[in-house]
């Protein structure tokens, strides 16, 4: 009897290799997550540029990258967002083939759910602008939804009732921590150093350019430094002097035990807050929100976990006796706008990727690419080049949160 | 779920409070006279430590009052609670 | 005036029965009613200041310096926050007592206003109140901690309550009015634990 | 129906005058009172429950509690439950379960139990009802202190229950008995406390009706939350005895010795008949003995140790029991039940039964959750608790402590130091029973026996081997959290509880390096699985979120009205006719108000009392415009910022008196207005003398709207002088209306004549009904939210939040009027010279006409600038925010957002519409009596 995970694809029995650091790097990449990773690779064969290391405090993308839901999207509202995740988008749909490892990329469907009449109209406004942003996008009515997930509950016995939602078809969820090791892999083979248990405690500036950091494996030099290191950005930063928009908030998340499918996409709503796919051995992955205030303690809170419950069981009333196996936090890096921050700093070859807060797992493609291409031309991608940090003094926003777009 | 002194009510759950983020952050005078830069940091730019941190919190749910706190953003212990207006305690 | 005491109507006029039905189908274990139209008024000022003694000496107790309550005769001060109180009164009093409070304080900066209609107040009493309020109430309401005259603004099933220890264990929940009826269904539902002594665990 | 072969004739704490009908697997069986499905099943003979998750392998029962790996169940009938372990259900009559290989079937029935949630404060909480649980909690309750025990078995004693120390079964009985009898202390059973938050927060759940089957009592919550602040908490969660890596260590009749031992004494079952026995440490000892005692023969005992200890070789020798030191298992035969046993060497013994102990692992799982660390001991060959920063102590063998009197002692010790912190003085605890303790040999550290690593499993849930773990370290993983995700060692139901300390140590043998350096995978929340609905309580349909109402909603759910939710307000959206539509019902509101007289409960309004001598000067400088000017008597419009320039709030301000002002805020803002105001009051301008205090539900706001308006208000108020000089646009006046005392605003949102009028919440109904008995002659119609936003938009009035979204200025808006230029500040004033909010062509509010005067355009569609659609991306100008079909204008017509839109009033541009692409004309915001000629009637 083959059980649920059994026909999963196996392993490459080959992953990376656990070097020693060298003296010197062209590139110190500082961070080890799917970002980190993902650069590294496109570095590599993008620009061909090897002599990296990817520096990483923990074991190897052990940050957000193993702890989030792994939803994967382009549907932002605003143009700027809509061009470097539909970007990643159309990076995931060739990736697996692109790295030869099984990431198991499902194009299943996102559903986000509107339960408020504002929510119907951001949500049409979303929908429409992402059709003109060449984004597969629908507007969805409760009849309609219920056709894509049949146990939403569309009745109005709920406290908020589904009034309809968006769908894009081409989303879906790929296996996290599969997507990094894929990147590992393929990064390690192009030559990259992947070096764990390696933290960086200083950045070494000499006339306003980087030269190097210092790690608790000793001081490495470099030519270029890359910051990957998503809630712990403004620690590192710090460390060069320069302060960010950032907060760094816990999220949680939680998975059942193993179910049969009874659900074939991937449902979010931000109004009554929970967001839910079933991942391919079966298990049900959900979301909650962020709690309020900062925290790097990788946990949050308990009411947290009970909020996110009872929005699960008012969608999904199905899910009553299923239970919670597991719970556990990440630390989300959050901007004032609800935007990333890619780009340039104000030292030089000192380089910039953070503030993906609660969405960036779907971007590790597309923002690897970009940030390679900053990182290798000293120049910003077209596709990065609005979320630079000077945003916020011009005033430019992306303002995702704004325009009541979701998170994730 | 942590339980957060208010200096006036006692300790009550975090779900009573508002958080308001980094403590000591005041309205600028003469906003007029920044500089974009230094306006834009006034907006956007707030410390965000690994280890103790002063912030703000609102006991919203009770008495309504603003009062700053240090906490270990690690490990959430609460290492000191004191009024609006007030420095920040020098802590050992 | 008492034609248009006639006309009012309290938030919870409409659940009446249901209030009552509590208490018949928990044998009394828990009692629920809304006393209506009690005369709130909340108060501003200093408390270290002149209008706080001109205050006490007016309503004959002095106002609460921390949570707590104090009463004097018909009128319950209600501490709210360290330069806030919510004058409780019987019915009707709202435009006397104001009148009262307003000329006690004077010129000093205190601010009087009536908010009589914005919470309505429940009684709620029998053996098991307490542990009613502990299905929503997250305060230590063991008597030690909450008894007679104690009083805490708090969240109850998520809406924000004045919560008062009254006597022979019976409390006031002070809500506001949008929320009533939804506290009300929220208290009904709750009480389901106690409409049996069957197995009434915890 | 099969006996219960396997029951013992005597004995076990099973109720043998309550036999109960089960069904497992599509078979009839009975179990006694007190059982668990493991321990019925085990009674029948049943060992093999299911098959395991990846390679189908057969798998039985093999511990017996909250750690079981294998037996996993689907619940079917009273009720389907998806997963549970055999060893934690008990047994009720009726009950029909399934084995279960791999995933748990969800009903597809509403489930009709109730749930809940409940707070609970102590000064000591203990966790673990156990011996040394139990020492701590006789003292600490002996204090008077409030203590509340939680044990997630269906009785205290924990695993002296499952052992024959009748003196100690006696103490627990009259600890139980105090405990209970002592109105400050709870004892919970069936109760897992399975989270440790910050603060010593702990939550547990309680399984209360369960066990009872179809007659488990309704009005009670299936299963409870306990949310437990505790001063001190004392954790003596015992320890889980793990398994060992050998061949086929996975057959139906390998159960670990512990387990084996609690059937005997607990259930009164026998696991077997004839049992082999595979130990490093002494514990399996005893377990051989008990079993020996009820009748299951002892084969062989192998020790892996090779020098054991003489007493237990002796006492076993007395039995004519064999033990071989230094042998471990070469082999096991039978794949669906342990036939035989092979031993290193080839001896071969014959059994059903192979009793394995591998060592044992304190439960540290909330330990750990705490932020409490661990370290491992060597010689325990254990993780151990190690310092933590909450007000916790941990005893018993949930801290390496495995003798019975050292667990006593230890809990006497945690509960007097608990006490003791928290201000009591310790009691008298119950005086403790007698251990006899035998000198323990220390344990050997073995994690695998030699052999065929493909069938040597670790990670029995989910078929993890020791090959695999080999692979995994092999990819160059280093770290036993990439090898818990390689493998998926560790993720399953049961959380790696018997297997992820023996992962970390094949890991270890792998690598070669010191286990105590891996460490372990991180223990989170839950500590064993917690239903969701459970955690969701009773917050669900309507109790989900406070629903807030107004005074007059029974009016409005009696009258029709279907309801739309803002924030959390219900307010009237329409009120449909016989076989009225939306379109149709808002047509005939907006008319009524337009031509006749209408009116609309309005008072979700948020309203804000602001006294004091400063009052003008706060909102002087909250609002972007001058409030101080106000004369007392007037009304003045206002837009709130923040401080990056982006409107957040508006509404009416009306001056009360010198020193004393009401301010509206929109419905969903009241709350974040009030908080606004506190925070700049209290943090930034301290020295404003200025008070603020809700007042949104002392007031009822009732809007009449319309050319006849007057009439009626002339009706209502015949105290007040209604005619224009008198009563002009902006201004406020206190009368009588309809016998209540009211305030009347000459306010529009609809370019109407109108007025709100405001009464206390309790007279409200009156004022309403009084309004329609006036207004009844002269048609008067209530309206909802759909008509008030329609009106509003034909005069071009923006709703915050539907025509902005969080970066719209007051300028963009066209609102140029109402930003201050004399005030040296406001909010938000500053982000105005910025570059991003000086640019042209950033977004204005404007109007649209669709130019076939018959499409309504949807609210969220976008313009473009051609007529036909280039490739994606096609560049964009904004959005409609607002659209409606206008009974005034007689056409559609929308508001929205558009780059550079002043610009462009007068010129085409193009809504695309699915395939099609609608020409508008771009006009100004005011479609409707731009001059404003209907405000004065
Ligand atoms: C619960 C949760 C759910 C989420 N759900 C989704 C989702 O559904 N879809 C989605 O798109 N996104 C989601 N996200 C967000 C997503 O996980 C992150 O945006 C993304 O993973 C961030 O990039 P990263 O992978 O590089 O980060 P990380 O994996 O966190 O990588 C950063 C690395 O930097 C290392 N580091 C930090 N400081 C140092 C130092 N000084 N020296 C060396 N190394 C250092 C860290 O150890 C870490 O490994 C979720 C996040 C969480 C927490
Ligand atoms: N000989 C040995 O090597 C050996 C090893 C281990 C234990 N023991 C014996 O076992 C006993 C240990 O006593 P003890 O009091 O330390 O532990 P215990 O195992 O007797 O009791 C612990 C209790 O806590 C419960 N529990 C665990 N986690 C829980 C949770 N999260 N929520 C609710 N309940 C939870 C368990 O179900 C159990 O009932 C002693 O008699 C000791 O001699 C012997
Ligand atoms: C998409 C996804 C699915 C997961 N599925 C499981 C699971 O089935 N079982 C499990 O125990 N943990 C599962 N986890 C959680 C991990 O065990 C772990 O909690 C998470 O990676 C965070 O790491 P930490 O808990 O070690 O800090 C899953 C995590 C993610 C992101
Ligand atoms: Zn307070």
């Amino acid at each position: 009897m083959a059980g649920p995970g059994s026909d999963l694809p196996d392993h490459p029995d080959y992953l990376w290799r656990n070097p020693e650091p060298r003296r010197s790097y062209d590139v110190v990449i500082v961070g080890g997550g799917g970002h980190g990773l993902a650069t590294a690779y496109y570095l590599a064969k993008n620009h061909g540029i090897t002599n990296v290391a990817v520096l990483e405090r923990g074991w190897l993308a052990g940050g957000n990258m193993a702890r989030n839901t792994t939803i994967i999207r382009s549907n932002y509202l605003w143009d700027e967002s809509a061009g470097i995740y539909e970007h990643a988008l159309k990076l995931w749909e060739g990736l697996e083939e692109d790295l030869d490892y099984p990431i198991l990329f499902s194009q299943r469907g996102v559903l986000n759910l509107a339960h408020s009449l504002q929510d119907v109209r951001d949500s049409v406004r979303r929908v429409e602008a992402n059709r003109l942003n060449g984004v597969d996008a629908q507007w969805l009515d409760p009849q309609q939804v219920k056709e894509v997930c049949p146990i939403v509950n569309t009745s109005p016995d709920v406290r908020y009732p589904v009034l309809g939602g968006t769908y894009q078809p081409r989303a879906g969820i790929a296996k996290h921590d599969y997507v990094a090791w894929g990147f590992a892999r393929a990064a390690d083979a192009l030559g990259v150093d992947l070096i764990q248990h390696c933290e960086v405690t200083g950045l070494d500036i000499t006339d306003g350019k980087i030269t190097g950091v210092q790690t608790t494996r000793g001081r490495i030099a470099a030519g270029r430094v890359a910051l990957s290191a998503a809630g712990h950005t403004s620690v590192v930063a710090a460390m060069a002097g320069i302060d960010l928009p950032l907060q760094s908030h816990p999220l949680q998340a939680l998975v059942s035990e193993l179910l049969e499918p009874v659900h074939p996409t991937v449902v979010m709503s931000n109004a009554v807050h929970v967001y839910v796919s079933q991942a391919h051995k079966g298990e049900l992955v959900m979301g909650a929100g962020i709690d309020s205030y900062n925290g790097y303690g990788q946990r949050g809170a308990f009411h947290i976990i009970e909020r996110q419950m009872s929005a699960a069981l008012e969608l999904f009333p199905a899910f009553a006796r299923a239970h919670v196996l597991r719970t556990w936090g990440g630390i989300v890096d959050v901007t004032p706008d609800a935007s990333p921050i890619v780009g340039l700093t104000p030292v030089d070859d000192l380089y910039l990727n953070c503030g993906w807060g609660t969405g960036g797992f779907k971007a590790t493609p597309g923002v690897g690419w970009c940030y390679a291409h900053t990182i290798a031309t000293g120049e910003p991608h077209p596709l990065n080049a609005p979320f630079s940090l000077d945003r916020f003094t011009t005033g430019a926003l992306v303002d995702e949160h704004g325009a009541a777009a979701v998170a994730h | 779920m942590m339980l957060i002194p208010c200096p006036w009510c006692g300790p009550r759950e975090e779900a009573e409070f508002h958080y308001g983020g980094q403590a000591h952050v005041a309205y600028p005078s003469d906003p007029a006279a920044l500089s974009d830069e230094e306006w834009a940091r006034f907006l956007f730019f707030r410390d965000n430590p690994k280890g103790p941190f002063a912030e703000r919190w609102n006991h919203s749910a009770s008495c309504r009052r603003w009062f700053n706190v240090v906490r270990d953003t690690v490990t959430n212990e609460i290492l000191a609670v004191y009024k609006v207006g007030a420095p920040r305690p020098v802590l050992a | 005036m008492a034609e248009q005491t006639m006309i009012r109507r309290s938030p919870l006029a409409p659940a009446a029965d249901r209030l009552a039905g509590v208490g018949s189908a928990t044998g009394g274990a828990v009692t629920l009613a809304e006393v209506p139209f009690l005369t709130q008024l909340n108060l501003r000022l200093d408390p270290t200041g002149p209008a706080a003694e001109a205050v006490a000496a007016e309503l004959g107790v002095a106002l609460p310096t921390g949570p707590g309550s104090a009463s004097a005769g018909e009128v319950t001060v209600l501490w709210l926050g360290p330069d806030e109180w919510l004058v409780v009164g019987a019915p009707g009093t709202e435009g006397e007592l104001e009148a009262r409070l307003r000329s006690a304080v004077g010129d000093a900066h205190a601010s009087v206003v009536d908010v009589s209609a914005q919470r309505t107040t429940l009684l709620l009493g029998g053996a098991r109140a307490r542990d009613l309020l502990a299905l929503g109430c997250a305060l230590d309401l063991h008597p030690r901690s909450f008894g007679t005259g104690d009083c805490a603004q708090t969240l109850l099933a998520r809406a924000q309550v004045v919560l008062v220890g009254r006597e022979a264990g019976e409390f006031w929940l002070l809500v506001r009015a949008s929320f009533a009826a939804y506290l009300v269904d929220w208290l009904v539902d709750a009480s389901t634990e106690f409409t049996s002594t069957e197995l009434t665990a915890g | 129906m099969t006996q219960q072969e396997f029951r013992t004739v005597q004995g076990g704490r099973i109720d043998r005058d309550r036999p109960l009908r089960f069904r497992f697997d599509g078979r009839d069986y009975t179990g006694y009172a007190g059982d668990t499905l493991a321990s019925a099943l085990l009674a029948n003979g049943v060992h093999r429950t299911s098959t395991s998750i990846k390679l189908g392998r057969p798998r039985g029962i093999f511990a017996a509690g909250a750690e079981e790996p294998n037996a996993l169940v689907q619940v079917e009938a009273p009720f389907p439950e998806p997963m549970l372990t055999a060893t934690t259900v008990e047994l009720y009559d009726g009950l029909v379960a399934r084995g279960l290989g791999g995933q748990g079937r969800l009903a597809t029935d509403p489930d009709p139990a109730r749930y809940d949630a409940v707070h609970t404060h102590c000064d000591v909480l203990v966790v673990g009802a156990g011996p040394a649980g139990l020492a701590a909690a006789s003292v600490a309750a002996a204090s008077g202190a409030r203590v509340v025990v939680v044990d997630d078995r269906s009785e205290p004693g924990g695993s002296l229950l499952g052992t024959r120390e009748a003196k100690a079964l006696d103490w627990v009985a009259s600890v139980a008995a105090d405990l209970h009898a002592n109105p400050e202390v709870r004892l919970l059973t069936r109760t897992s406390a399975f989270g440790y938050y910050d603060d010593n927060y702990v939550v547990a759940v309680e399984r209360r009706t369960n066990h009872l089957g179809a007659s488990a009592p309704a009005h009670l919550s299936r299963e409870r939350i306990w949310r437990i602040r505790a001063r001190r908490v004392v954790l003596a969660t015992g320890a889980h005895e793990r398994s060992l890596a050998f061949d086929d260590n996975d057959r139906p009749g390998i159960m670990l010795a512990g387990a084996a031992r609690t059937y005997v004494n607990r259930y009164g079952v026998l696991p077997g008949r004839r049992a082999v026995v595979l130990t490093t440490n002494d514990s399996a000892y005893a377990a051989a003995l008990d079993l020996l005692d009820a009748g299951v023969a002892i084969a062989v005992i192998a020790d892996l140790r090779p020098s054991v200890s003489p007493l237990w070789t002796e006492r076993l020798a007395d039995r004519g029991v064999e033990v071989l030191a230094g042998y471990g298992v070469e082999r096991v035969v039978g794949e669906e039940r342990v036939s035989s046993v092979v031993l290193a060497g080839g001896r071969e013994f014959e059994a059903d039964l192979l009793l394995v102990s591998g060592g044992w692992n304190p439960v540290g799982a909330l330990y750990s959750q705490a932020g409490g660390k661990l370290r491992y001991d060597a010689d325990l060959g254990s993780f151990v608790p190690d310092g933590c920063r909450e007000a916790v102590a941990v005893a018993g063998s949930a801290n390496g402590t495995y003798g019975l009197a050292g667990c006593l002692a230890e809990g006497t010790g945690a509960g007097r130091a608990a006490v003791e912190a928290t201000g009591f003085a310790a009691g008298t605890g119950r005086e403790l029973p007698a251990a006899d303790e035998s000198p323990v040999t220390p344990p050997a550290h073995t994690w695998v026996l030699p052999g065929d690593e493909t069938v040597q499993f670790v990670d029995l849930q989910r078929d993890v081997t020791v090959a695999e773990i080999r692979r995994a370290t092999g990819t160059g993983m280093r770290s036993v959290e990439h090898v818990k995700r390689y493998t998926t060692a560790g993720t399953a139901h049961d959380q790696g509880k018997t297997s992820g300390v023996l992962t970390s140590g094949v890991v270890a043998h792998l690598l070669g390096v010191d286990v105590g350096d891996l460490g372990t995978t991180t223990f989170r929340p839950p500590y064993a699985p917690v239903s969701f609905a459970a955690l969701a309580g009773r917050d669900r349909g309507a109790l989900h979120d406070p629903i807030r109402v107004t005074a007059l909603h029974a009016w409005h759910q009696a009258n029709g009205a279907l309801f739309e939710n803002v924030g959390q307000w219900q307010r009237p959206w329409y009120y449909p006719r016989d076989g009225e539509d939306l379109h149709a019902a808002v047509l005939r509101e907006c008319r009524a108000a337009r031509e006749g007289v209408a009116t609309m409960d309005a008072s979700t309004l948020g309203k804000i009392d602001v006294q004091g001598p400063d009052a003008a000067v706060l909102l002087d400088r909250l609002y972007t415009n001058l409030m101080s000017s106000l004369k007392v008597g007037s009304i003045r419009y206002g837009v709130m910022c923040r401080p990056d320039g982006m409107i957040f709030d508006d509404g009416t301000v009306i001056r009360l008196a010198e020193d004393r002002f009401l301010v509206t805020t929109t419905t969903g803002n009241a709350a974040g207005v009030l908080d606004w105001m506190e925070d700049f009051l209290q943090t930034e301008w301290p020295d404003l003398r200025v008070h603020c205090t809700s007042v949104t539900e002392q007031w009822a706001t009732i809007a009449l709207v319309g050319p006849r308006s007057r009439e009626v208000l002339g009706t209502l108020a015949p105290d007040l002088a209604v005619d224009n000089d008198s009563f002009p646009f902006m201004t406020w006046r206190d009368t009588t209306v309809a016998g209540l005392a009211a305030r009347v605003c000459r306010i529009s949102f609809s370019g109407e004549l109108a007025y709100e009028l405001n009464v206390n919440w309790w007279d409200a109904l009156a004022l309403w009904e009084a309004v329609l008995a006036a207004g009844a002659p002269l048609g008067i119609t209530t309206y909802g939210t759909e008509t008030m936003h329609v009106l509003r938009a034909e005069k071009g009035y923006p709703i915050i939040g539907q025509d902005t979204d969080g970066t719209v200025t007051p300028q963009d808006l066209g609102m140029d009027w109402i930003v201050s230029k004399k005030k040296p500040d406001f909010i938000g004033k500053r982000s105005f010279a910025r570059a991003d909010t000086g640019r042209p062509d950033r977004k204005h509010l404007v109007g649209l006409l669709p130019d076939d005067g018959e499409t309504l355009l949807p609210e969220g569609a976008h313009l473009v600038e051609m007529e036909s659609l280039p490739e994606p991306p096609v560049p964009m100008l904004g959005h409609v925010t607002s659209s409606y079909h206008s009974a005034a204008l007689g056409r559609p017509f929308a508001l929205a957002l558009i780059k550079g839109g002043r610009d462009r009033i007068g010129q085409r541009v193009y809504a695309p519409l699915g395939d099609v692409l609608v020409p508008v004309t771009i006009t100004g915001p005011v479609l409707y009596d731009p001059e404003g000629k209907r405000r004065d009637g």
